[in-house]
């Protein structure tokens, strides 16, 4: 994707979301599908009071822009946000914003799922959990990412 | 001939190793997977995710067959959980 | 839904994404889907100045409510919005939110298109194109609503 | 005994007829089917769309089976297009 259609950022401060729909705008678009991952308190009965995001910077960069590369190839996305909060993250506040604008929803819809989705396994980004009563726990995803043959093997 | 590799731990690997970084001189040739059973033998927690470690040379996913090169950056990827 | 966890309006006014996202905020998610319905420039060759929307406003309120109750009825819902905009929405500006809050978020997409997808087939509003040339045109959905039966029969 | 409706017109269907409200006395009993039969024999936009057609009386969708009653409010729903 061209620069000026995506917007993609790793960064340390709160996310603006009303300022990631403000870019998905454009006439090209019917349909703009967002997605906003927040700190939720509650997992079974434990309190979690933050969670702390770990990052393996360039190359998770890297990685959101082979996405959203990904992502245009197999919808005709005219804009794409991607972006995850890093550090501190407190409860109810977003570390993730993914957005998608196509001419027609369900494209919007494919395209951001499959966006999260993706992100979710291969992006080198890691969360821990702090809870209530002051344990830590770093997060294990449910799979290892997939790894693609490359012509240095 | 030798080859010096930076390693990176992130997330549980970092925490239970207590570095982000390690570099080290191997006997080149050597693979991706020939460093992580280097690392297993050395670090109990490299061990213990052995199986699920993927590996990234210089940014980049990549088999454990690939062959590294002196000064590749190698990070091991434990499964990822941001979102 | 109790009236503090959704938030349901038809209005005149252009429609604010950030306010409600800002509502959608809740401890109790993890996972926050929103879709914006905006006007689009072009539809094949034909250019789209701006739309015009029609309502037969307290029934389309009525509808919207009851299309919240279901999604709550079928997923776990811990807030909802329903926004539609009327009157004049010119192009690229935003004529519907619909955003929904869930612990998952694959709840939080499915239930975020099932109420877009229901919303544009029951709800009683009607949009007008008004085209570049001076032409307008009432759009007429894909299919009628659904008609329930009633004790009334 | 008459009933006396109000019936409401949208989009196309007031475009085209002119009106957004019409009120008509009928003989009772008059179910909604009838009620659009004899709109679609005055109006011919009526008549064009009949078959998409569904009725709300009250604010509420209600088959073409329905009685209706002294006082309803009968709204005439083309295929909607909204969002």
């Amino acid at each position: 994707m061209k620069k000026k259609e995506s917007q993609i950022a790793l960064t340390d401060e709160p996310l603006d979301v009303g300022a990631s729909f403000a870019f998905l705008q454009t006439p090209a678009a019917g349909g703009i599908a967002l997605f906003v991952g927040t700190t939720r308190r509650w997992t079974k009965e434990r309190e979690t009071v933050r969670l702390e995001y770990d990052c393996y910077r360039p190359m998770a960069r890297k990685e959101m822009e082979r996405l959203a590369g990904e992502a245009a190839d197999r919808w005709p996305v005219e804009r794409v946000v991607l972006l995850h909060r890093l550090g501190v993250v407190p409860v109810a506040e977003a570390s993730v914003v993914v957005g998608v604008a196509t001419p027609h929803r369900a494209d919007a819809f494919e395209a951001c799922r499959f966006l999260i989705d993706a992100l979710k396994r291969q992006v080198p980004i890691w969360k821990r959990e702090v809870y209530a009563d002051g344990q830590t726990e770093w997060v294990e995803g449910d799979a290892p990412p997939a790894v693609r043959e490359t012509d240095r093997v | 001939t030798m080859c010096t590799l930076d390693v990176l731990l992130f997330s549980v690997l970092r925490q239970r190793v207590g570095e982000g970084r390690l570099t080290l001189r191997l006997d080149a040739p050597v693979t991706g997977g020939a460093l992580l059973d280097h690392l297993a033998a050395r670090y109990p927690a490299v061990g213990a995710y052995r199986a699920v470690i993927r590996l990234a040379v210089n940014e980049e996913y990549a088999p454990e067959s690939v062959v590294l090169t002196d000064g590749d950056e190698v990070a091991l990827i434990t499964p990822v959980s941001g979102g």
